[in-house]
């Protein structure tokens, strides 16, 4: 066994033990340990050092709220920064390495920072490196960042993976020490639906280090049988290794479990962490208190520890923090060290304790153990890195009192978990009687209690969580709990409240940030009074531990510096997570690609197997080109593409517009209030574009929609806006006129849908439509719209609309024969040279076309600014009607749709150019407008584009300047008319 | 945060799309741009007691008007909107 | 007393006793030129401005807590001038040249870190968007480069660029972006203003204004009284529309949360500030070493100053799809600010329907970066009562007129700009 | 001219790869199986017609519509609530080829209908670990008591729209049924297939 390991005791395994290392050393340490308890087992003391002056530190504590012992977990892709010693479950093969020292932990060359910390107190930085002001970038911030920070990020990406998961209950609770263990057991009994979150891998809470007796039996052995009833229940749900972490709106909670960190590498298929979202209608908050120090000089050497932490590892982690120990306390709580200690073998060399007068049964033990009783504080520790050596208090009455002992053991008494209880922002409010902030307004639903509420007696505790687990459930809506309040005793606390011992060297109240009693003061003495400016002038509170040990003791300095007395000067707001939560487990699945999920067209596999190139469209994959053997990039096959079409005939599968069923009696009259144009005079078979806008007069979306029959419209919506327009009509359907019969479904997915355009597209058609279909330019003119028969009995959509200005129709089928038509329409074009076409080509000839899309609707454009204005009817109301009208909207200089041409026909245009008159130098008078959309056009053989421009429509034939210094570019360029192919529209219409 | 459905039941927010304060009413047609701009820009934004308009659009795809409080997010009703479903209405 | 390293050493010597108040701890006195609603940055700023350009010094600055305990103290600390609109591309700008020189003027060190803003591009669409907006940028005089993939990884290898559901094509680079401390930026304006003669006076919350027969303002009724004003001026971002309402004015406003958090400290990871341009996050690193990152408001009107879990989860996924490094870096905390979200994501700074009550508001997520620019605009429109040049946009009768500043394109709803 | 074939492609046809998933060891924790040649049609009461709409649903399917969320098995079909007033009409494998006119007769005047045969895949979870994988992906409380046979849900997996309901249990335990936009179909199954793992997963295929 290792040097500091007790004979027998503690919740050990003692015949399994675990190799690991620490700062590389090989040591061993045993099952049930953490990190922390098996360093200590083997006499380690010095472990990390502090953020701002590199001091020496150890670990203070044995649970979450440690500030002083975190190390580098693991390695590589695994490693994980500033991890607490004290809740890393021991597990074979561990490493850990201290952090923040160079080069060793021992000698750490910045520790000089201790010689200016005269200089180096609270906020000294905003008063400094101002001067010369050039040099605070280039030198003064570089050097305060190298210091920054503790531990690395992995060098690599997390390898492991995370994810998330919905619980529901009826009483959810925090802690499973006595209060929580009997609120389970009330609220189970009672049928209630349980979950019980604890932080450890045990339940117990603080039972597992200072036992009792309950119910005549030990402690650990009722807990036991509590347990085992608790697992024999079917629904109730133990929960450990699992931290609850917030309090949301609702009834929602946050919880982590640390699924996998207790061994060296996850299983296969298993997740590192997991996030619970707990859905609760009560919570029973028995988070347990936490012990607080008394600060003073030498407060942070190596080896002084929480008196609570000292016991937890002597009587659970058989591991003694000090064989010489000097318990500093002011209530009676602490003295149970005294017990621990002595019955693990261990020495005490004095008790200082802080009030007149403590009880015989203290006297006697003081006796038994052979040390003496001092009434007063510690003023100093000496020690060092290698830790605490001799300690000296001043006594009551002005005599100095030195003693040689190898560890300080402190309790300034507790204060109750109130994190969890104000993450609503309710304050905690002060109880004089034992010198703590207990919890204020608490979050809807929720029920403190045990030490959590400052019920500090193991009795109370047990009565306490038995009473909130009855009610909870009886909230809840279930009977009531069976069986009776288990019993203990109701011992003593007897707290006399001290703050802080003055003395020669620095006192520590923030061990983490180096935060001391005189950066409190000072931060007084500069007008930083209020808890918050405290908070933030000092840093006090904002380590890692969140000042879980520290801002207590922070503000009853200030209080008393102030004489505004604790209650008033209130506690800083407590911010969620409870402990620090892993981003990983927070993004849970929805990382790398599982980012977001995918959309994929029906034709999707088969432009796969063409060999197409897909790009991201929200969370589509689009076919962008298809590539053939020998071409040189993008352009020359989107060129080819284009060309084919517009010379033959082309396909591309347009599925992902968004398609809406809008029909019902009144469809026709509910259209027209939502474009600008009317629909309700639309004739069965006919298809028309419409355009709608925002409430505001800007324009919203466009597209074609369909009238079927008489009650049937099919609407469609550019593919960025299906959503939300399906979101606005069922909004104007639902709330604006909901007089209006009408009934809406998204039919998307339903349609698989494909544009086949070119001027052979009716040779096409004709081979893949039944020949008893009329597809002559007079049965099936120019925005027909109407249902086909296709060869081999399949029926369809077809719409003889056009976006790239050729001949052309849509065809839709069911989702489902989107593969198959795909394929079909390769073997019926198959003579006439059908080449498929991808987004690319599809944008080419819509700006050839001039056709706005996206680029152009960017939510600042009017119907007139995108030379759509005359769409907009003046016989009826419709969204955005009104405020389309104000001034600034129809002013005559607004910018609007032109083409743009280079003046240099082998020039390339890019979007994003500014536009300037020409020669005039740039300037925010002279900026004009930019071009919004370019393209090569292989028709017209040259680079086109759109653009917005200032009076644009009165300016066709002037040439300006297209400033691009982004992109190191000026050309000269020609404004014109933004149709730039077949303007008259024949292709379309022949 | 969870919304109580008044079709599906109490869910989580994340199935609901948010619009603002349901107090504005859409103006009648012909009422002219100034009735028009307070209806679309301005905003009583109160500190407390709120309806307003949530979209159930990751469930049953129902509006819904709910009485919230902006300061504690407790919500006090929810309730469908007018044309919610097929209820004929009368204007 | 000056600030320096000189001061600071010969305060060492004596222990520190000797540091005097950062800001005189003042009460109200019966009648100001100017009274400032709200101790925030932009108060405090504007307070500071009156005193040191115009030479108003007999001004109050009321603030119903402590001085920064609103947004000020609450934000992600982003200073940066990428805007887009006329209007909002000058101030911005104006404001980043204040931040440059913000310690000498102050004689305070707010800790102005340029160290670059890249938001990253993902489509060819994006990158079209930021070319228009860089350009627009440099026509103003403004630095902005475009980056292709090559060169941000070369800044920034640890972003994920091999395993990407949007894979990064590139970024609009601001080099003179950066980060300011921002609780700094309050102390040192307080300090300054203070130090001119502006009276500070914290936990002095407003609850009415005093009117005269015409409906002029002449004072505001506080906790601590009522206070006679030439003119006041309301900063409160965040509770505008409750301030507003004492004065019976409705606002083009909502409040919203917008949730903010930082990581524990590590050692330096992340050179400036990087926005994903294919979700809801961004990331700057501060310089005591915590990632400090945020993402898109939580959508609800809202005073709570706190949020729900769908947006921490939201950013966090963001996070982990842009830097799967940060899997194991923990948030600390997470908080909320109120946003004065208007209704075209564009701030308002005016004189209001009501005589001698002027506004500043509507700063949606962007009001620090505009802390000193709002306040030299709007002390200018309180002492002379005209615009500056780089202010006179943002006015309140802008939405009337149909001349809305809409960067985001997406209208009448505050959620989404 | 030859007639062309029309081969109905399920949208999980790459992404379904039949046989044990994820963990190897141990009987499968749940069974994943893609149901095919379904017919489906969303019905939609027209305004003030829901009573109407209900009788021909009776006069078709021998039971009442679902008037809350529920499936209800009828003679033929599954109706799936869907939102207020509105159900999903959801026809076996072969279920007869007039189907959509019998429907379109039956509900003329009272609801509008929309085929979404083409839009939908579906999918069964079923198993002893069916209901902590899906606590993985579904924020709605699908314990027993909460969730019985026959409850449905509209909501969202992964942000994504689906409807879920509980059918009897079989000697394994639970069984649901859950149908999704068939765009997103190979999406949703990989986040299924990927939460599942840690139980060991059989996937599979047959006709509805």
């Amino acid at each position: 066994m290792s040097s500091h390991r007790t004979a027998s005791g503690g919740l050990i395994d003692r015949g399994h033990s675990l190799r690991f290392s620490f700062d590389g050393e090989s040591m061993t340490g045993q099952a049930g340990d953490t990190l922390a308890s098996a360093l200590i087992a083997n006499g380690v003391k010095l472990v990390g050092r502090s953020f701002k002056y590199h001091r020496p530190r150890g670990i203070f504590t044995a649970g979450s709220e440690e500030p002083n012992a975190l190390v580098e977990l693991r390695s590589g892709g695994r490693r994980e920064p500033n991890t607490r010693a004290t809740t890393i479950e021991l597990f074979d093969g561990l490493e850990a390495t201290s952090q923040n020292r160079w080069p060793s932990l021992k000698h750490d060359f910045l520790s000089i920072n201790q010689l200016a910390s005269p200089i180096f107190v609270a906020g000294f930085y905003y008063k400094t490196f101002m001067w010369p002001a050039k040099l605070w970038e280039s030198f003064y911030e570089p050097m305060i960042r190298r210091a920054a920070g503790l531990g690395r990020a992995a060098e690599t990406a997390d390898p492991d993976h995370y994810e998330k998961a919905w619980a529901h209950c009826d009483v959810v609770i925090a802690g499973s020490g006595p209060a929580g263990l009997t609120a389970a057991l009330a609220a189970g009994r009672a049928g209630a639906r349980v979950i019980l979150c604890e932080e450890d891998f045990v339940l117990g809470g603080r039972l597992n280090a200072d036992g009792g007796e309950i119910d005549g039996k030990p402690a650990r052995e009722w807990v036991a049988a509590a347990e085992a009833e608790l697992r024999g229940m079917p629904d109730v749900r133990i929960m450990t290794r699992t931290t609850l972490t917030g309090v949301f709106d609702g009834g929602v909670y946050s919880a982590l479990e640390r699924v996998n960190d207790h061994v060296a590498v996850p299983p296969e298929h298993q997740p590192r962490q997991r996030l619970w979202r707990i859905v609760a209608k009560r919570a029973v908050v028995a988070a347990g208190a936490l012990e607080r120090p008394i600060a003073f000089s030498g407060n942070d050497t190596p080896g002084v520890m929480l008196a609570s932490a000292v016991r937890t590892y002597v009587n659970r982690f058989a591991a003694l923090p000090a064989k010489r120990l000097v318990l500093f306390t002011n209530n009676d709580d602490g003295w149970k060290t005294v017990d621990a200690v002595l019955s693990a073998g261990g020495q005490v060399a004095a008790v200082v304790d802080a009030r007149p007068a403590v009880s015989d049964a203290h006297r006697a033990l003081a006796g038994k153990g052979q040390f003496a009783i001092l009434h007063g504080g510690i003023v100093d520790v000496s020690g060092g890195a290698g830790g605490v050596r001799r300690v000296k208090a001043a006594l009551t009455g002005g005599a100095v009192a030195e003693v040689e002992a190898d560890g300080v053991a402190v309790s300034g008494g507790w204060n109750p978990a109130v994190g969890l209880t104000s993450y609503h922002r309710g304050r905690p409010a002060w109880r004089e009687d034992i010198a703590a902030f207990v919890p204020g307004a608490l979050p809807p639903g929720m029920i403190v209690a045990g030490s959590a509420n400052g019920a500090f007696s193991l009795g109370a505790c047990l009565r306490e969580g038995f009473a909130a687990g009855s009610q909870a459930a009886a909230d809840a809506g279930h009977g009531a709990a069976a069986g009776n309040v288990p019993a203990a005793a109701d011992e003593p606390y007897s707290l006399a409240p001290m703050w802080h011992v003055k003395g020669k060297h620095k006192a520590f109240v923030d061990f983490q940030n180096d935060v001391t009693v005189s950066d409190v003061a000072l931060a007084q003495r500069e007008g930083f009074e209020s808890v918050e400016h405290l908070k933030r002038y000092t840093t006090l509170g904002m380590a890692t531990d969140q000042g879980k040990t520290s801002n207590v003791v922070g503000l009853a300095v200030m209080a008393e510096l102030t004489g505004k007395g604790i209650a008033e000067t209130g506690t800083t707001i407590y911010r969620p997570p409870y402990v620090p939560t892993a981003i990983g487990a927070l993004a849970g699945h929805h990382r790398d690609e599982n980012f977001h999920s995918v959309r994929l067209p029906h034709s999707h596999h088969w432009a796969e197997e063409q060999g197409a190139v897909f790009v991201d469209t929200g969370l589509w994959k689009r076919a962008q080109w298809y590539p053939k053997k020998g071409e040189k990039d993008w352009l020359e096959s989107v060129t080819r593409e284009v060309k084919a079409v517009r010379s033959g005939v082309g396909f591309c599968d347009v599925s992902t517009l968004g398609k809406i069923d809008v029909r019902g009696p009144d469809a026709g009259a509910f259209l027209d209030r939502v474009y600008i144009n009317t629909f309700s005079t639309l004739g069965v078979g006919k298809a028309r574009y419409g355009i709608m806008l925002r409430e505001d007069g800007i324009v919203y979306d466009d597209g074609t929609t369909s009238r079927l029959a008489e009650d049937h419209y099919f609407l469609t919506t550019t593919t960025a806006k299906a959503g939300l327009v399906m979101q606005h009509l069922e909004f104007c359907r639902q709330v604006l006129f909901p007089e209006l019969d009408v009934q809406l479904a998204t039919v998307t997915d339903q349609w698989a849908q494909f544009s086949i355009a070119g001027p052979k597209t009716r040779d096409l058609l004709r081979e893949l439509v039944d020949p008893s279909e009329d597809l002559s330019n007079e049965g099936f003119p120019f925005m027909a719209a109407r249902e086909v028969l296709l060869r081999g009995g399949l029926k369809a959509r077809l719409f003889r609309i056009s976006f790239s200005g050729e001949m052309a129709f849509e065809i839709s089928v069911p989702g489902r024969y989107g593969d198959a038509m795909a394929r079909n329409l390769m073997i019926a074009g198959k003579a006439f040279g059908v080449t498929p076409y991808g987004t690319e080509a599809l944008g080419v000839m819509r700006i050839e076309k001039g056709h706005v899309a996206g680029p152009e609707l960017n939510g600042t454009t009017t119907a007139g600014d995108l030379g759509l204005g005359k769409m907009m009817s003046t016989k009826k109301d419709y969204i955005g009607r009104a405020m389309a009208g104000r001034e600034a909207l129809v002013a005559p200089d607004r910018q609007v749709v032109v083409g743009v041409k280079p003046v240099d026909k082998g020039r390339r245009l890019r979007s994003g150019a500014h536009l300037l008159p020409k020669d005039a130098s740039p300037s925010p008078q002279t900026d004009q407008g930019y071009v919004t959309s370019v393209c090569y056009s292989p028709m017209l053989e040259q680079w086109i584009g759109l653009g917005l421009v200032a009076r644009g429509r009165e300016r066709h034939g002037e040439i300006v300047t297209a400033y691009d210094p982004l992109r190191s570019e000026t050309y000269e360029v020609e404004l014109c008319d933004n149709v730039f192919y077949d303007p008259e529209g024949g292709r379309q219409r022949g | 945060m969870r919304i109580n459905c008044p079709f599906c039941g109490p869910r989580e927010n994340g199935e609901f799309t948010y619009l603002g304060d349901a107090k504005p009413v859409r103006p009648e047609g012909g009422a002219g741009e100034e009735a028009f701009y307070d209806y679309v820009y301005l905003r009583d934004n109160v500190a407390g007691e709120m309806s307003e308009w949530w979209y159930h659009g990751g469930g049953c795809r129902s509006w819904l008007k709910a009485v919230r409080n902006t300061v504690t997010h407790e919500f006090l009703s929810v309730e469908a909107a007018p044309g919610a479903g097929g209820k004929a209405v009368q204007k | 007393m000056k600030y320096s390293i000189f001061s600071l050493a010969r305060a060492a010597l004596s222990g520190h006793k000797n540091w005097p108040r950062t800001w005189r701890d003042a009460a109200p006195k019966e009648r100001y030129d100017v009274v400032i609603i709200g101790g925030g940055g932009h108060g405090l700023a504007t307070a500071y401005f009156l005193a040191h350009e115009f030479g108003i010094r007999n001004v109050a600055v009321l603030e119903k807590g402590w001085i920064g305990s609103g947004n000020a103290g609450r934000n992600t600390t982003i200073i940066r001038s990428n805007y887009m609109l006329p209007g909002n591309i000058g101030f911005y700008e104006l404001s980043m040249k204040l931040w440059e020189r913000m310690e000498q003027d102050l004689n305070y060190n707010t800790m102005v870190s340029q160290r670059g803003i890249v938001n990253l591009y993902h489509s060819d669409a994006q990158r079209d968007a930021y070319a228009r907006r860089g350009n627009a940028m440099r026509i103003n005089g403004i630095d902005s480069e475009l980056l292709d993939q090559a060169a941000v990884r070369k800044m920034m290898p640890f972003l994920n660029f091999d395993n990407a559901r949007f894979p990064i094509q590139g970024g609009l680079l601001q080099r003179r972006a950066g980060t300011a401390r921002h609780d700094a930026v309050v102390w040192g304006y307080a300090h300054a203003a203070s130090g001119l003669g502006v009276d500070i006076i914290q936990n002095c919350e407003v609850t009415g204004f005093v009117r005269d027969a015409a409906g002029a303002v002449t004072g505001v009724e506080t906790s601590r009284g009522t206070i006679g004003a030439g003119k006041v001026g309301m900063a409160v971002a965040g509770n505008s529309s409750r301030v507003a309402a004492m004065a019976g004015l409705r606002l083009p406003i909502e409040s919203h949360v917008l949730q903010a958090f930082v990581s524990e400290g590590i050692k330096p990871l992340i050179p400036g500030v990087v926005t994903f341009g294919a979700g809801h996050f961004y990331v700057s690193q501060s310089d005591k070493g915590g990632l400090v990152f945020g993402g898109d408001i939580d959508g609800y009107n809202s005073y709570a100053q706190r949020g729900n879990l769908p947006t921490v989860e939201d950013v966090c996924e963001g996070g982990m799809a842009l830097m799967p490094v940060i899997g194991r870096v923990r948030m600390l905390r997470q908080w909320g600010g109120i946003m004065d979200m208007s209704m075209d994501g564009t701030p308002i700074i005016d004189r209001t329907p009501v005589d001698n009550l002027y506004i500043n508001a509507g700063w949606c997520y962007g009001g620090f970066k505009a802390t000193p620019g709002s306040g030299l605009v709007f002390a200018h429109l309180l002492a002379k009562n005209e615009f500056h040049k780089e202010g006179a946009l943002f006015r309140l009768d802008r939405f009337r007129r149909g001349a809305m500043i809409d960067e985001k394109g997406q209208g009448a709803q505050p959620n989404l700009h | 001219m030859a007639d062309f074939s029309w081969t109905p492609v399920s949208p999980l046809q790459a992404a379904l790869k039949p046989g044990r998933l994820g963990e190897k060891s141990g009987p499968a924790g749940l069974k994943l199986t893609e149901l095919t040649g379904f017919s489906l049609m969303q019905v939609q009461a027209r305004r003030g017609r829901w009573a109407e709409t209900e009788a021909a649903a009776q006069g078709l399917f021998g039971v009442s519509a679902p008037a809350n969320p529920a499936a209800v098995e009828g003679s033929g079909a599954t109706l799936v609530w869907s939102g207020p007033q509105q159900f999903l009409a959801l026809f076996p494998a072969g279920y007869g080829a007039d189907w959509e006119k019998r429907l379109a007769d039956a509900f003329a005047g009272s609801a509008s209908l929309s085929d979404q045969t083409g839009g939908r895949a579906m999918i069964r979870i079923q198993g002893a670990r069916a209901r902590d994988m899906l606590a993985k992906v579904c924020s709605v409380d699908l314990h027993p008591r909460a969730f019985a046979t026959g409850a449905a849900a509209a909501t969202s997996v992964d942000h994504t729209g689906v409807n879920l309901w509980r059918r009897a249990d079989d000697a394994e335990g639970a069984v649901f049924d859950l149908i999704v936009f068939s765009t997103f179909a190979g999406s949703l199954w990989h986040t299924l297939v990927d939460h599942a793992a840690e139980f060991g997963v059989e996937a599979g295929r047959h006709p509805a």
